[in-house]
């Protein structure tokens, strides 16, 4: 523990801080997660209330657990979330790095007709992505959502990342250049470990909008073998009724694999930072 | 070889009677016919099927919205004409208005459902207050009143954040008394009336009147907020849709009672929005069109209408067999369809073709009254020049 | 000395294509080609059922028809000040609370990460529902929490009300996502190297002018990248105000910004059915905005931020 | 104002101790180099004093102060990094006047300060640019001006010369000399130059393995050397060392400079052979393979004609040969 | 196989002209040193001879052939940093074996070539840990055990030593001969170090503001400086230049080097007083003020007690004096 570095008071203005905003950000998180451990009276009657012995109701899992195959859901999720992920960040700082390492005509070019789909929902493109995937027999397969997905993703992936990777030393990658490396050794082999925080940081954003889309897997894999967990939730969003405790106790089980994602991620990025540059 | 098919559809609510009762009633009977109730969250259902429908992928059956929305696909080719299905004849042409061409000559969806506006009332408060069912409106804002100056009870529950609440529940539950249901309805769209008329204005105003009492911060009251409010007993009146009636019975701990929109005057002729909300048609590309054709005409049957009607209380059925219900809210209800005269939502038919749409005018207007940042006449005048601004009456085909 | 034989040409660049296939190939056939399938109806109308070539007319339309180019200027305003709330609310908590957590040394400091990032995971559905809830003047959580601090009378029902409604969902949404700011931030301030951090100790130049003259300028760039995501996410913004307000942007569409206006125009809303031609039109001017802000962040900021490699 | 006083400083990196107990006094004003094999601590050692790193176990004391909790700044030091540590956005000049600015230095003394700093180090063409468009000696410089104009009571240099080029090296190797002498501030100095730490050192201090072998004056470690290290380390070429037994010693180890031998071509105590000749113009090397004592280096001043091969006769300078026991130490 | 060409090698970034046009041959097997003071562009030279850096313009050709666009792997060199350049992410032992299991080496000798390498420059004890946890100067090794185990035709070093300790340095630096020997590879090495130059050198390079000053042997240059610069680089402590006309002579500039003058405390040929006295054990500086020729220094063998204000006479050795144009060219 470092004493002469860091004095005891601007480290508990530190702590204090991180803590008023820990509490602000978890709070409503807390009452997400509490309410759906309560029957449906008590989650409006007194939403701040912890589950009590009365008001203590398991309703909303068994729920979900009944309705629907639950945990194929989750499955497909995370089989989605993570193949496109794999895909986003594999073709991503491909691309990311051949356009900061390279001077090459057309490259800024490239940069911003890559950067394009950041500037339109994707949704708006649904009729012909839906027409592609019928024409080549994707619908109702978790193909059709991971390509979508990867395509979603790596424009910003590729934005982000070529950000990051201007940063590595240049001596370094002559250095594995005159070792004989080919480009693409150098890229795998020197840039892309010396860039692990970024793919972390980007993995992270990449996978949440993933996880959480409801539009693509309602269009393109409804069917009950392809859903995903949040379209799966989205049965308890009647148009009348909301059943809040299945919608909750299914959105409340959906964090978790993401919040396990995460956490890989965000040892990786740990990692990445700690192998750190040298001189 | 079995067929099967899938219904499209916003009910997710209903997932569980298809599932239990529906399904198994028509497979039970049509052996050979397996169907698939895939309903999606109702504000996304119809661009999802939009989407699906023009690349080819949506299924086999459709749940059709009311009037327009509608009426497009069969424009547009993606819905089959349905008009000499078997089974159709069991309806009244206003039954099947929702669901046809504007001469009347083609129907595309067989009509499943309508619902009825009116208010639901917490029993026990108004016995322990003393208060009669309102006739009048008089009687009805003495109520709320007595309710209000009793402190318990918030008199009505509703609030203005989801716009169609107010415009729903508010405006076209009591409009028809003022502008007399299907007359003032038909005269709008001949343009006979228009919506800065008396008639049209008057529920406005009457409208601005339930603002105090509203519950506190009503202006950020979701309509689940209003149900709970109502069903927790925290509120005496609820503006309702029959459709609220299988879930109050479940949550509701206390005694219920309905009465429909109070007339001005006792004695005056009352009018109800008895409002055709769901119809089922045929993917026009349906590769399975005579399994299709089959289960429509069963869901055209008094069979379906029986069963449908008393597993979703509050849906009543279209057909022209009456149905035996079972549930005391629902005949309640129903029996309004004697005394007083049933009409549909006025804006439904025709006049929310264009942009900007009279619908979704209509919801932010209700609420920008309720909530008082707009008069009466403003907002009249508001929506009767969005509409002179494409629709020219008698043009409408 | 003799000549030199002229040098072998330089040989082609495979692996810079190969690099930059897959992307572009993934990329341009399932989002460049259908969206730009998509743009190009903006150009057309439908006629009669028909679909015509109409040039401009829709754009024409969109800004000479004073109701949609009120809705228009409305909703643009609208993600303007939304996007200014993200700038001078989000980015600076997002900037400070990672420069917090990267304070050497600092314990627990994974746990706030974690903890602070945990809305970013949220689906909008959980949003939605929570912060109505929560703001709701009839469940009570936010009067009784304003109550606990004797600011009760400051309470209203601000989602509800015009005046507030947008900047409320501004801050909910900046609540939510703060966690991006933070972590490119973070993962930006940790690839300073430790030494120049040391010197700057020794200097004297410690804490908040620390930060400001030397990490800061250091991270420059990954500012840069945020105050661009952020445009970019907050002028396709859409789901959160679908989630929490409908499709309608209520109240009297005080909230209304280019993504649910554009929605409701292009996939139609209740009864009204969905207008691909003039929801095109929107999405191309959209497009234009955003454009317009990414070039000039390309081409005047980007150019002029120096990177440091380390 | 500026003595340091080390008292059993100890260190260790996880499992790895780094420095093991390490006592030393600093008087003020005093010039103090540490020299060693590279990565015994030196640069450990540097840090912990300028409070980047803390001790294990240990008192680190300024001028009779306890300083393990006070902040590096506060300590009244200025450090010269190995790895240079400027800052990648400043320019030349924003580099050396931030620490000034900082502590709010009127901007008329910043400006001389520069300007001094800048002129002792040749960087006045340079003032305007980064980091990134310096060469490697010219971002040492900045370094080392970074730290010049801030005046501090203690310096802290860490191998600051190691990327000049001769002609800078000596220049700046005497400015940093006068600077010693005009601010009577106190220097400690990590350098493997043997150039530097004899000319500029008060005292040096020999570190081994993470404990401190010997500390004297440059003149002392030469002639008279504690231990078997610090005969070897200080001197280069390095000392002969020749096993006793071979020339019928008692002592475990005889240690000959290879500047106190002189060699002649007919006669001489030990008869070799050339191996390899370095002429480095002012002096020459010669590497003798004899019969008796093996190979030794022979430094000869000036220039000496003697190619490989050739037949010599070395003879050591019997006042100036060292004797060590078993364990190492010094016998005589 | 590994001769060098250059061949007019100009070099500006941006407007700043770092190379002005370089001609250089270097035999096959020669081993070339660079010198030349900070920031005259020798790494620059490096990096274009390396392929990573292009020329403005100018022919780069090894063994013959123009390589300006082959890949720098392709070329058949090693290059050791100025900056390392070592990959963090991988611990010192695959540092050094990247470039060998790129280069589908068998494993058995890529063992046992890295044995060999650590051996030689004492990383066996580091050979599992990573970059960062290693001191400044063992990382300079790993970066030459990088280059040596690739066997490579063309060495390029940039100051491959400088952070390393007297007696590391002497051992690599004989390493590094042994390995030219050995592999009669081609060097070039560029350092601060004159021991290191003139050592290792078969032909030094002093450049100068990014042109050559002269190419030679290294006692060449000592012996015969093309002009001032050259005089003053080669040689340390540098060279003593008086002007002419103090001496009455006709020559703009006198040179004369510390080695090459006695000192006398009875007579000689100027006066002076004793302003300094470096005690470097093996030999002793003396600066001098003198009446007729300013103030000088003077290098003497071994130790020697002057203090200073004692009085001394110094006579250069009139066999080496230099004698410098109005042009800096050496004229005699
Ligand atoms: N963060 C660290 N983790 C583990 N070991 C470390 C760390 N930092 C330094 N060391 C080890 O501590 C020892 C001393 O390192 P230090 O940098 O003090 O050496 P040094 O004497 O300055 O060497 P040089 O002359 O080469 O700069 C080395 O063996 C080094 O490998
Ligand atoms: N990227 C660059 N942009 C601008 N100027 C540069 C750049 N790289 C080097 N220079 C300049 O080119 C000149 C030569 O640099 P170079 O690194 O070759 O010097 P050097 O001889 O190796 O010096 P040193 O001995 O200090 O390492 C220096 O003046 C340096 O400032
Ligand atoms: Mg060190
Ligand atoms: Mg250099």
């Amino acid at each position: 523990m470092s004493r002469a570095t860091s004095s005891l008071p601007r480290s508990a203005a530190a702590h204090a801080i991180l803590i008023l905003y820990t509490i602000i950000a978890l709070f409503p998180v807390l009452v997400v997660v509490m309410n759906s451990f309560k029957a449906r009276n008590a989650i409006f009657r007194a939403p701040l209330m912890p589950p009590t012995t009365t008001t203590f109701d398991t309703v909303g899992y068994t729920t979900v657990m009944a309705q629907g195959d639950f945990l194929l859901y989750f499955g497909n999720s995370l089989t989605v979330t993570v193949v496109s992920l794999f895909l986003v960040l594999l073709f991503g700082a491909m691309a990311a790095f051949a356009l900061s390492e390279y001077r090459f005509r057309g490259n800024t070019l490239t940069g911003l007709y890559l950067a394009l789909g950041i500037m339109i929902p994707i949704r708006l493109g649904t009729v012909a992505i839906l027409q592609l995937m019928v024409a080549s027999g994707l619908v109702n397969t978790l193909t059709a959502l991971i390509l979508v997905y990867t395509a979603q993703g790596l424009p910003l992936a590729i934005f982000i990342l070529s950000e990051f990777m201007r940063t590595v030393s240049d001596d370094l990658k002559n250095a594995g250049r005159i070792d004989g490396l080919s480009e693409y050794r150098i890229f795998f082999r020197l840039v892309l470990p010396l860039v692990r925080p970024a793919m972390a940081t980007v993995a992270v954003f990449t996978m949440i909008p993933i996880w959480n889309d409801l539009w693509f897997p309602l269009i393109l894999a409804p069917s009950e073998s392809t859903k995903t967990v949040t379209l799966g939730a989205q049965i308890f969003l009647g148009q009348f009724v909301t059943n809040w405790n299945a919608v909750l106790a299914a959105l409340s089980l959906a964090i978790l694999p993401v919040l396990v994602l995460y956490f890989i991620f965000s040892r990786q990025l740990i990692r990445g930072i700690t192998s750190g540059a040298v001189k | 070889q079995d067929k099967s098919l899938t219904i499209e559809s916003w009910r997710n609510d209903d997932l569980t009677i298809w599932q239990e009762k529906l399904i198994p009633a028509f497979e039970k009977a049509h052996p050979g016919i397996k169907v698939t109730f895939a309903p999606s969250a109702p504000t996304e259902y119809n661009a999802a099927l939009n989407a699906k429908l023009d690349a080819g992928s949506a299924g086999d059956l459709i749940t059709c919205r009311p009037f327009d929305a509608s009426l497009d696909l069969f424009n547009k080719g993606q819905l089959a004409d349905l008009t000499s299905l078997p089974g159709m004849e069991n309806f009244s042409p206003v039954a099947k208005s929702a669901w046809s061409t504007d001469d009347g000559s083609k129907t595309f969806c067989v009509p499943m459902a309508s619902v009825i506006h009116g208010f639901i009332y917490n029993k026990d408060a108004f016995d322990q207050l003393g208060i009669a069912v309102p006739k009048t409106e008089a009687e009805f804002f003495a109520a709320l009143d007595k309710i209000k100056a009793d402190g318990n009870y918030i008199p009505l529950a509703m609030g203005t954040k989801d716009l169609w609440e107010a415009a729903t529940m508010g405006y076209q539950n009591i409009g028809p008394n003022y502008w007399k249901g299907e007359d003032g309805r038909k005269a709008l769209i001949e343009g006979k009336q228009k919506l800065t008329d008396a008639d049209w204005v008057e529920p406005l105003k009457t409208l601005a009147k339930w603002k105090p009492y509203l519950g506190d911060g009503f202006e950020a009251q979701a309509y689940p907020d209003s149900q709970n409010l109502f069903t927790l007993g925290r509120a005496a009146i609820y503006p309702a849709g029959s459709w609220e009636i299988s879930q109050f019975n479940s949550q509701a701990q206390f005694k219920m009672g309905a009465f429909p929109p109070p007339v001005k005057n006792a004695g005056d002729t009352c009018y109800i929005s008895d409002h055709n909300d769901i119809g089922i048609g045929l993917n026009a590309k349906s590769p399975n069109q005579d399994a299709a054709k089959t289960f429509l005409s069963w869901v055209a049957s008094p069979e379906f209408a029986t069963i449908y009607a008393n597993a979703l209380p509050g849906f009543f059925s279209l057909s022209n067999t009456p149905v035996k219900m079972e549930d005391p809210l629902a005949q309640e209800f129903v029996s309004w369809r004697e005394q007083c005269k049933p009409t549909i939502r006025s804006t439904y038919q025709v006049l929310s073709r264009g942009t900007p749409n009279l619908e979704n005018e209509t919801w932010v207007e209700s609420a920008n009254v309720i909530n008082g940042t707009e008069t009466a006449e403003q907002a009249a005048d508001k929506l009767q020049k969005g509409l002179d601004g494409w629709y020219k009456p008698g043009a409408a085909k | 000395m003799t000549q030199a034989p002229a040098p072998a040409r330089r040989p082609f660049r495979w692996h810079i294509p190969v690099l930059l296939a897959p992307a572009v190939l993934v990329y341009s056939a399932i989002m460049i080609l259908p969206l730009f399938g998509t743009l190009q109806l903006s150009l057309f109308r439908n006629v009669e059922g028909v679909r015509t070539f109409v040039g401009l007319a829709n754009f024409q339309t969109l800004f000479g028809d004073a109701r949609w180019s009120a809705s228009f200027w409305n909703a643009l305003w609208n993600n303007t000040w939304f996007f200014i709330i993200h700038m001078v609310v989000q980015n600076p908590i997002g900037v400070a609370l990672a420069a917090l957590l990267s304070s050497p040394r600092l314990r627990f400091a994974a746990f706030y990460r974690t903890a602070i990032f945990i809305p970013t995971i949220l689906s909008f559905v959980i949003v939605g529902f929570v912060w109505k809830l929560i703001l709701s003047p009839l469940w009570g959580v936010a009067p009784n929490l304003l109550d606990l601090v004797g600011l009760k009378s400051l309470f209203t029902p601000w989602l509800g009300k015009e005046e507030y409604a947008l900047t409320t969902l501004g801050l909910i949404s900046v609540w939510q996502f703060v966690g991006i700011p933070m972590m490119l931030i973070y993962a930006a301030l940790l690839s300073i190297p430790d030494e120049v951090i040391e010197a700057a100790e020794l200097d004297g130049v410690t804490g908040w002018s620390q930060f400001w003259k030397i990490k800061l300028p250091l991270i420059l760039p990954s500012i840069g990248i945020i105050s661009i995501l952020t445009f970019v996410g907050n002028f396709n913004a859409f789901d959160l105000i679908y989630s929490a307000q409908g499709a309608l942007a209520g109240p009297n569409y005080s909230t209304d910004i280019l993504g649910t206006f554009l929605y409701r125009t292009f996939f139609g809303f209740q009864l009204q059915s969905g207008d691909p031609y003039m929801g095109s039109t929107i999405a191309s001017m959209m497009f234009v905005i955003i454009l317009a802000g990414v070039c000039v962040y390309l081409f005047a900021v980007q150019t002029r931020l120096r990177r440091y490699q380390f | 104002m500026g003595s340091l006083s080390l008292q059993q400083i100890r260190k260790s990196f996880g499992a790895t101790d780094v420095l093991k107990g390490i006592d030393l006094e600093v008087g003020d004003g005093e010039f103090c180099v540490f020299v060693g094999p590279s990565g015994c601590g030196k640069s450990t050692l540097l840090r912990i004093i300028a409070g980047l790193e803390d001790t294990s176990s240990g008192a680190v004391m300024i001028d009779g102060t306890r300083v393990e909790n006070t902040a590096p700044a506060q300590r009244g030091i200025a450090m010269v990094f190995q790895s240079y540590a400027l800052y990648p956005h400043l320019n030349v000049r924003d580099n050396m006047a931030l620490g000034l600015k900082q502590a709010k230095t009127p901007s008329a003394v910043i400006d001389s300060q520069i300007a001094k700093a800048s002129a002792m180090l040749s960087l006045e063409p340079y003032l305007k640019r980064r980091p990134a468009e310096l060469s490697g000696g010219q971002r040492q410089r900045v370094a080392i001006g970074r730290a010049v104009v801030r005046d501090p009571k203690l310096f802290l240099f860490d191998e600051p010369l190691s990327n000049l080029d001769a002609a800078l090296r000596v220049n700046t190797r005497l400015e940093i000399a006068r600077l010693h002498r005009e601010l009577s501030a106190t220097m400690i100095y990590v350098t493997h130059d043997q150039v530097e730490a004899m000319t500029l050192a008060d005292r040096i201090v020999v570190m081994n393995g993470g404990v401190i072998e010997q500390v004297g004056a440059p003149m002392e470690l030469y002639n008279a050397p504690a231990n078997l290290f610090v005969a070897g380390f200080i001197g280069s070429p390095k000392m002969n060392f020749i096993d006793g037994a071979r020339l019928g010693e008692s002592a475990k180890t005889i240690g000959v400079r290879p500047e106190h031998i002189a060699v002649n071509g007919t006669e001489g105590t030990w008869r070799g052979t050339v191996v390899h000749a370095e002429h480095l113009g002012a002096d020459t090397n010669l590497y003798l393979d004899t019969e008796k004592a093996g190979l030794i280096t022979v430094r000869l001043f000036g220039e000496y004609a003697a190619a490989p091969g050739e037949e010599l006769f070395a003879t050591p300078d019997p006042a100036r040969v060292y004797r060590f026991g078993e364990d190492g130490k010094r016998v005589g």
